[in-house]
């Protein structure tokens, strides 16, 4: 019987003198946490990938719960994850819509690039960088390193030629960032589409011509549609987002050109 | 006129894998000769079913995980190769199929196929049998009279019984033992033609040999019966080990000091076993044990660069 | 290098204060809640680039100071502890232990004055902004 | 420090219940436990000598030894615990002796660690039997060849180390059982 | 260093022809190291032979004279080796011969005036790095020991072994400017062993010109590749270890090649700026191999289409420069360039896929640099750029020996490249 | 003497805790991804695991034992080992806070290893003495700390190699340490020469 | 709480949540016990006790224990159980306890039990914390009956002590070995991975 009572004064003494040691760390330590941010933490994939741009699902929580507007950050997760974020923070969960979007000024295809050699080597856009597999100097390399690069799969390869889906861009600028050309540009997403010009190459008609088929030839003809929002500089078209009202001049600026390098990305695809 | 670009250089020199393979499958050929002068047809059925498995167990793992690489590089017919050589010759079809499955599928194919794997698939063929088989793998036979006879090896009778085996019949290989590993001259003949391809990095094997030979002559001379520097240099696996295991690329360290490290801790971890351990022979465990040391000698002993 | 993420609190010329966030690695563990070695506050002297209040900057210790850090304040120490227990094997346990512990103590208290000296090897390193 | 108090108390309390819980479950299960260790070790010496109705502990320098009878209360030998290295770490061996202390009644292997399918084999029949009617006046002896001696048994094949580790373990400890069972 | 298959057999022996009559010529305006250059001249206008057509743009540039006489086409974007489209001068020739009239009292002139007549002839390093010598003939450490570079490891060229053969005597005499304006202690001369004949010439040089660089001496160096590189050269001949990060003249040393000492001689002495060049053309997709003088700026076009090469089959790669770190061109457009020492035509390709790495370690074994090619080629094949800087990838000098000793047939040097490109990036 | 060498021996190389005893599985798993912060974790194992375990010996024998209290011995083990490292790693917060950051997070880690606790339990069913124990302690955190390094430069070789997406993980790391341990088999039987 | 959610507490840990397959916890009991059948059904078991006992407990604490001394309670709650467990085994089943040897103990530092209380016991009522730690106990337990069959059935050829394999079959000794079991594991980590594949391309 000694033990039963001995037991108890023993282990009470150690828990007791334990417990004063946790009190005193406790006071010196005392550390606050939002107790928001863990429940978004529990919501998160907690895959800690970073697209986000935060160092991992906990510094996105803690920057989402410092400033809320951001809450859709999270790309892996998604709208699911999305709204749940939302719903901790209180904040009305409707679709948001991303406010850039990416585009390719390449549209030219296996068919319109001109390819009088052999590429030898790595089949990746940034090998090829160094040698180059295609005639223009400007042009898609069309191994899709910018396909590779997308944490939402949003841009997709049709023979060598770059597609980037509307819908499913976030605009985080990670295509920019990779393709060695600088090929993406990062415009307003204005309205249901989104036209641009597909072309990238900086010289005269006669050089862009013999290395490409689609290729801006700087004709002017986009620039002089009604309202147009088109401008030239270096030989090449460009479009003033800014300027953007109607889509009626882009359509018909699209449907005008002469080599086809207006292009249009939209929703419904 | 269509002609090809790529970076420089635009020069390249005629060696292959597929070529490296092949040499060290020529050198093998005294080795493998000397195991069918010994082992008779023992011999062939064991290396036809290690390497047979080896190449068929890594064509249907490539064809699974649908690679464009090709076993025609000979890698996969290599480890069967040296895996069969390491064997007892009495040994079981069924161990040394399962052995060979076991070094390709697990011990290469798992880590990422040719040139990835952390360790030698051949000896981790031969320690898998070692823990799954141990008394197959500890049963060898006398050469010449394959299905009568069960002999001891030369380091298990000097270890066990202290009787030293004569250094002639070492030399020729006319002593019980793994398939391979018996003819001492056979397997100097390859190593050196290896050497001399340089297909094989000498640096290894020489601080191998170098730190065995001085760790047998200190304990000779403190302990006459442990065994003579000839005696350890020409039985077991030493010589085997360090001229075709040791020398795996893949397996051991990329710098030329590592290297050095590389061939000296074997040494060093063999003799400690033959004299220490309750086994016999450690090439194996040595080899193997180094090739987990493989990546951090690597690092640790990165060359300077020029100028510094 | 084990870097981490830390933000900046105060900030003048070359000394700053740096408040760090948890680690990213902390966030799928399953004992984030269990350790408190979170969040942490601590200067840093030697600036490489100008810091404002409020920047994210990305610190590590170097790989060299993290292992000598790790052989000084753990590694010599208890080969210290092991050294004076065997040597004092006819002693009661309570007393070799005792004075093991005695030993270390005194280790620390000098390694405490080398580290003091040596402070700027110890440091952090700011290695770019965020 | 209402927080300090709360946090403490707590602690504590539990601490305190878990003892007491703990405590009294001991105390329950307490005499099982013992008569487990002994059933076990009478067990063990039911198989070695199954005539055997009764021990008596003997406490030689505090090892175990434990002198058996038989129904009719006369001596059937001596049982003991022998303890020591193997190949992989320690052996612990049951064995039954004559009174005589001349020969082995058989071994039992209470607890070893040797390596499954080589030295883990000292436990089947096969190599413990050899034990059985074993002369051990002379030390024992360990070959690996055929046996041409009664104080002599086989090793196992390629386990020569545990077999010569158990042979080792049996003959130091018969050696100093002898002399002390003398000095009684 | 690594030995490579020479290919040097049948232009070794060829005497150096000319070819000054092409119909156009395309002068890129960064033909050297450093900021392009400015055109001074617009479209339409006439230009003499040896006018200055681009002026120096800042310290590290380079002037740009006219080759021949003629008519400014254009100035617009041109196919360029390494640049592939890059602004140049197009001028459309009128042969009118000029007759370069001997500098008087070259003697007496001192070092500013030297480095003057220098930089204001466009003269650049003709080893194949265009750097403009006017700023390394200026180093702004003291130098001990001129090196003149004779060793061309690369397979397949032969302009510095020919031009050695043939113009010794003013090789020596711009060696002779060269240690007037930098006045080391030493000047060595060096070449491989493989060049038997120029050693012959050399050796019979230094003997009887023993007043004129009294400290000369030659050292002839087992053939090695890259030998010919700065650094390399200076340790195999002096022992001294360049630091990274560091410049020849910080170990004491400068290392002209011997066709910018000839270059330094013609314009010293002869008042002509550099236009022309010898340059190699060999391969087995030509006829014969032929070593030719040759203006700035013509392209490779020309030369057949004015027969002086012919094809003997298609080739199958067109290499600018050596072998070993040349680079390879998609067709015949691109014009000569001052940096350029030879073009080859190959007939056949290395074919073989890339295939895994054996850790074979022979590129570590061939880096001239101590380097871990195989480390950089496996972290950039994983996008993994963090740790490039660690193990030093800025020090690849691109020599290619790696790539060239690898059994697994894998591009390193490409993979060097994106690395060194995106190391410093992340 | 010679048994202290035996037990450091066995404890490293043969009776290795993680590839014998299966003790420390899930920091071995955590924090073997790099070389560094392998090291880091592996000396503040020994040094716990020593310090754990002679703290755990002296309490157990001198004072459960005595009070026939035996049974209270893993609530009061667990309870040592979580104060233990508590203190470590506040005194390493005021001892240099730079090493706070770069060591201290192996700490918490600790406390939930199972070596530190199998550690000082196996010492109770071993009957070591005090020194023994000392001794023990040192060379299970040395053998965990060979392992745990070993296996953090295979697995940075690794994360550059193609291995089956399936495995990529936990999975390659459990069959490489099944490998170390078929490998660690070569030294068995080292102590009984 | 309704009984449908008690039902998907319970649920989850038997797969989708799998405390071993999935979180990786508990490895060393895993790995080290199963070498047969039995051995693993009575570990299983025992933590399984062990999580539903503390489970409870630790929910009804829950709201008074403050967080600073949170994870010692639980240390002392675990280790009592554990212990109890322990003297159970001894008492009742001394060759298993003998054969399961220092691992029963080791259950206190199963990440486990103290990942449940973390995670799950110290935030859900009574109800949903034992179901939740039977859910997770018994699908620890399922995995271990598994990994024990296959161990003992290639190793020593039986199963629960019979002999089931062919007189022929030749053990495969390296299963009951530790460098058996660490590829084991590893190879079910790799089915289950695959498993999770499929799942999700369809």
């Amino acid at each position: 019987m000694n033990e039963i009572i001995l037991a108890p004064v023993a282990l009470g003494l150690t828990g007791f003198s334990f417990a004063v040691v946790l009190a005193i760390l406790d006071k010196r330590l005392k550390v606050e946490d939002d107790p928001r941010v863990t429940k978004v933490i529990q919501v998160l994939p907690g895959t800690n990938c970073g697209a986000c741009g935060f160092a991992g699902c906990h510094g996105f929580a803690e920057a989402v719960v410092k400033n809320g507007k951001k809450f859709s950050g999270c790309i892996p997760g998604g709208l699911a994850v999305n709204q749940k974020v939302a719903a901790i923070l209180g904040i009305d969960a409707e679709l948001h819509h991303h406010k850039l979007v990416a585009i390719c000024r390449c549209q030219a295809g296996k068919k319109e690039k001109n390819i009088s050699f052999v590429y030898q080597g790595p089949k990746t856009c940034r090998a090829a960088e160094f040698v180059s597999n295609i005639d223009c100097a400007y042009g898609c390399f069309g191994f899709g390193d910018c396909v590779t690069v997308c944490p939402v799969k949003a841009i997709s390869l049709f023979d060598t030629h770059i597609c980037v889906d509307r819908k499913k861009c976030i605009g985080c600028g990670k295509c920019a960032k990779m393709c060695p050309r600088k090929l993406f540009e990062l415009v307003p997403r204005v309205g249901t589409t989104t036209y641009y010009v597909g072309c990238n190459n900086k010289e005269k008609a006669l050089s862009v011509r013999a290395v490409c088929s689609s290729g801006c030839i700087a004709c002017g003809i986009c620039v002089k549609v009604k309202d147009s929002p088109f401008y030239l500089k270096q030989n090449l078209s460009y479009i003033d987002y800014a300027k953007i009202d109607l889509e009626t001049p882009l359509a018909e600026a699209k449907a005008k050109c002469p080599t086809k390098c207006i292009a249009q990305s939209n929703d419904s695809r | 006129m269509q002609v090809t670009v790529s970076t420089s250089p635009h020069l390249k020199s005629n060696i292959k894998t597929a070529i490296i393979m092949r040499q060290v499958m020529i050198a093998l050929i005294p080795v493998v000769i000397a195991a069918v002068v010994f082992f008779k047809y023992r011999a062939i059925w064991l290396m036809l079913n290690c390497v047979l498995s080896a190449v068929i167990s890594e064509k249907i793992i490539l064809r699974i995980r649908a690679k464009s690489t090709s076993t025609k590089d000979g890698s996969a017919a290599l480890s069967g190769l040296l895996l069969a050589l390491i064997l007892p010759p009495s040994i079981e079809w069924y161990a040394a199929t399962l052995g060979s499955v076991f070094a390709i599928v697990v011990a290469k194919q798992l880590f990422g196929g040719l040139g990835s794997n952390i360790f030698n698939p051949a000896l981790i063929g031969r320690a898998f049998l070692m823990a799954a088989y141990p008394k197959m793998l500890t049963t060898f036979v006398e050469p010449f009279a394959v299905d009568t006879v069960s002999g001891a090896t030369p380091l298990a009778l000097q270890k066990f019984s202290h009787i030293t085996t004569s250094s002639v019949k070492l030399f020729w290989g006319n002593v019980p033992g793994s398939l391979g590993e018996t003819c001492a001259i056979a397997i100097i003949i390859g190593g050196v033609y290896l050497l001399i391809k340089k297909i094989a990095d000498w640096r290894i094997p020489l601080s191998l040999l170098v730190t065995t030979t001085c760790i047998t002559i200190v304990f000779h001379w403190y302990k006459p019966q442990s065994g003579s520097i000839l005696f350890h240099f020409l039985s077991g696996g030493l010589l085997l080990g360090a001229f075709f295991m040791a020398t795996d690329p893949v397996t051991t360290p990329v710098t030329k000091s590592g290297r050095y490290i590389f061939g000296v801790g074997c040494g060093i971890l063999m003799m400690i076993i033959r004299y220490f351990s309750g086994l016999p022979e450690g090439m194996m465990y040595s080899i193997l044990f180094m090739n987990s040391l493989t990546p951090l000698i690597n690092r640790y002993t990165r060359p300077k660069r020029f100028g510094t | 290098m084990l870097t981490e993420v830390a933000e900046v609190v105060e900030a003048n010329g070359n000394a700053v204060k740096i408040k760090f966030t948890k680690r990213p690695m902390c966030s799928c563990c399953n004992f984030n809640t269990l350790c408190k070695g979170g969040e942490d506050s601590l200067s840093i002297t030697n600036v490489p680039f100008p810091v404002q209040c409020g920047d994210k900057i990305e610190v590590s210790v170097e790989e060299k100071v993290s292992l000598v850090g790790s052989i000084l304040l753990f590694g010599i120490p208890i080969v210290i502890f092991v050294t004076v227990v065997l040597l004092l094997k006819r002693h009661s346990e309570i007393t070799s232990f005792l004075a093991a512990l005695c030993t270390i103590a005194f280790y620390y208290a000098i390694i405490k004055i080398a580290v003091k000296k040596k402070e700027k090897y110890f440091n952090l390193k700011i290695l770019r902004k965020l | 420090m209402k927080e300090t108090i709360k946090i403490v108390s707590v602690l504590t309390i539990v601490c305190i219940l878990c003892a007491f819980l703990l405590a009294f479950v001991n105390n329950a299960a307490r005499g099982q436990i013992a008569s487990n260790d002994t059933k076990k070790i009478e067990d063990a010496i039911g198989k070695l000598a199954p005539l055997f109705k009764k021990t008596e502990k003997l406490n030689i320098a505090g090892e175990e030894i434990y002198k058996l009878f038989d129904a009719k209360g006369e001596v059937l030998g001596y049982a003991f615990l022998a303890k020591g290295d193997g190949y992989q770490g320690v052996i612990k061996v049951l064995a039954v002796i004559n009174p005589q202390i001349d020969k082995l009644e058989g071994i039992e292997i209470i607890e070893s660690v040797e390596t499954p399918g080589l030295g883990a084999r000292i436990k089947e029949d096969f190599f413990r039997n050899q034990f059985k009617n074993l002369k051990v006046s002379v030390p024992i002896e360990c070959v690996k060849e055929n046996i041409t001696q009664d104080n002599q048994i086989k090793a196992i094949s390629s386990a020569t180390i545990s077999s010569k580790s158990l042979v080792n373990i049996l003959n130091k400890k018969i050696s100093e059982l002898k002399k002390q069972l003398a000095n009684q | 260093m690594i030995s490579v298959a020479e290919h040097k057999k049948p232009q070794y022996r060829l005497a150096s022809e000319k070819f000054f009559t092409p119909r156009k010529l395309y002068l890129a305006l960064s033909q050297h190291t450093g900021k392009p250059s400015r055109p001074c001249v617009k479209a339409g206008d006439m230009v003499p032979e040896a006018a200055i057509l681009a002026e120096r743009d800042g310290l590290i540039s380079s002037h740009l004279h006219a080759p021949s006489s003629g008519k400014v086409l254009a100035i617009e974007e041109w196919y360029h080796p390494t640049l592939k489209r890059a602004p140049s001068i197009i001028l459309e020739c009128t042969p009118e011969p000029k007759i370069y009239t001997p500098r008087n009292g070259v003697e007496k002139f001192n070092k500013k005036e030297l480095l003057d007549i220098i930089a204001a002839s466009g003269i650049v390093g003709l080893g194949g790095a265009a750097f403009p010598t006017h700023v390394k003939l200026a180093p702004p450490e003291a130098v001990d020991t001129l090196i003149i570079n004779g060793c061309e490891c690369e397979p397949y060229l032969t302009t510095d072994c020919r031009l050695m053969v043939e113009q010794l005597e003013q090789i020596c005499r711009g060696a002779e400017i060269i240690s007037r304006i930098i006045e080391p202690k030493k000047v060595i001369f060096t070449l491989e062993d493989n060049k038997p004949e120029a050693i012959k010439k050399m050796q019979h040089m230094l003997r009887t010109r023993t007043n004129a660089l009294p400290s000369a001496k030659l050292v002839v160096l087992r053939t090695a590749y890259p030998q010919g590189g700065e650094k390399q050269l200076i340790y195999a001949t002096l022992k001294r270890k360049v630091p990274p990060g560091k410049l020849p003249f910080n170990v004491g040393c400068l290392v002209q090649n011997v066709a910018t000492c000839f270059a330094l001689y013609e314009t010293i002495y002869l008042n002509k700026p550099l236009i022309e060049r010898l340059v190699t053309f060999a391969g087995d997709a030509l006829n014969t191999p032929k070593n030719i003088w040759i203006k700035i700026g013509t392209t490779l076009k020309e030369l057949f289409d004015q027969k002086v090469l012919f094809f003997k089959e298609e080739p199958q790669k067109i290499i600018c420069g050596g072998p070993m770190m040349g680079i390879s061109l998609n067709h015949l457009d691109y014009p000569i360039l001052k940096g350029a020492g030879g073009f080859l035509f190959l007939r056949s390709t290395h074919s073989d896929e890339e295939s895994a790495c054996i850790r074979c370690a022979r590129c570590v074994d061939a880096c001239p640099m101590n380097l871990l090619p195989l480390e950089y080629a496996k972290r950039v094949k994983h996008d993994d750029y963090t740790t490039l800087e660690e193990l030093n990838i800025k020090d690849c000098i691109e020599c290619g020996a790696c790539a060239h000793e690898c059994p697994a047939k894998i591009p390193l040097v490409q993979y060097i490249k994106i690395g060194k490109k995106y190391a410093s990036n992340s | 003497m010679k048994d202290l060498i035996l037990i450091f021996i066995s404890t490293v190389l043969i009776n290795n805790f993680v590839l014998y005893y299966f003790l420390g599985i899930c920091p071995f798993l955590g924090v073997s991804g790099k070389i560094e912060s392998a090291f880091g974790m592996g000396v503040a194992v020994i040094f716990v695991m020593t310090i754990a375990n002679a703290l755990s010996w002296l309490i157990y024998h001198l004072v459960l034992v005595k009070m026939g209290l035996g049974f209270l011995a893993y609530l009061l083990f667990i309870l040592v080992i979580a104060a233990l490292v508590q203190i470590v790693e506040m005194f390493i917060r005021k001892f240099s806070p730079p090493l706070y950051r770069a060591l201290g997070i192996f700490l918490p880690l600790i406390t939930v290893n199972c070596a530190i606790l199998g550690a000082t339990l196996l010492m109770v069913t071993k009957n070591y003495n005090f020194i023994q124990s000392v001794v023990y302690g040192f060379a299970g955190g040395l053998g965990f700390t060979l392992i745990i390094l070993v296996m953090a430069g295979i697995r940075e070789d690794l994360e550059y190699a193609d291995i089956p997406s399936v495995f990529k993980g936990a999975a390659i790391t459990l069959v490489t340490t099944g490998l170390l341990a078929l490998i660690f088999m070569g030294f068995s039987g080292l102590i009984s020469a | 709480m309704g009984r449908q959610n008690l039902m998907t507490e319970f649920i989850k840990g038997l797969w989708k949540d799998h405390p071993l397959m999935r979180q990786l916890l508990g490895m060393c009991s895993t790995l080290a016990i199963t070498t047969t059948v039995i051995n693993g059904i009575s570990m299983g078991l025992g933590v399984t006790f062990v999580i539903v006992s503390t489970s409870f407990f630790v929910s009804i604490i829950r709201k008074i224990v403050p967080p600073q001394v949170r994870i010692a309670v639980y240390a002392a709650i675990i280790a009592t159980f554990v212990t109890i467990v322990d003297i159970f085994f001894k008492a009742n089943f001394p060759k298993i306890s003998e054969a399961l040897g220092p691992y029963v103990p080791l259950i206190i530092v199963n990440c486990i039990v103290l990942g449940r209380c973390e995670a799950f016991a110290c935030k859900n009522g009574i109800w949903a914390s034992v179901w939740d730690g039977l859910g997770m106990g018994l699908g620890y337990t399922w995995v271990l009956i598994v990994l024990g069959t296959i161990r003992e059935l290639l190793g020593s050829g039986t199963i629960l002590g019979k002999t089931i394999m062919p007189s022929v079959y030749n053990p495969l000794v390296v299963m009951v070995l530790p460098a058996g079991a660490f590829l084991l594991l590893g190879f079910l980590l790799a089915l289950m991975n695959r498993l999770e594949q499929k799942k999700q391309v369809s």
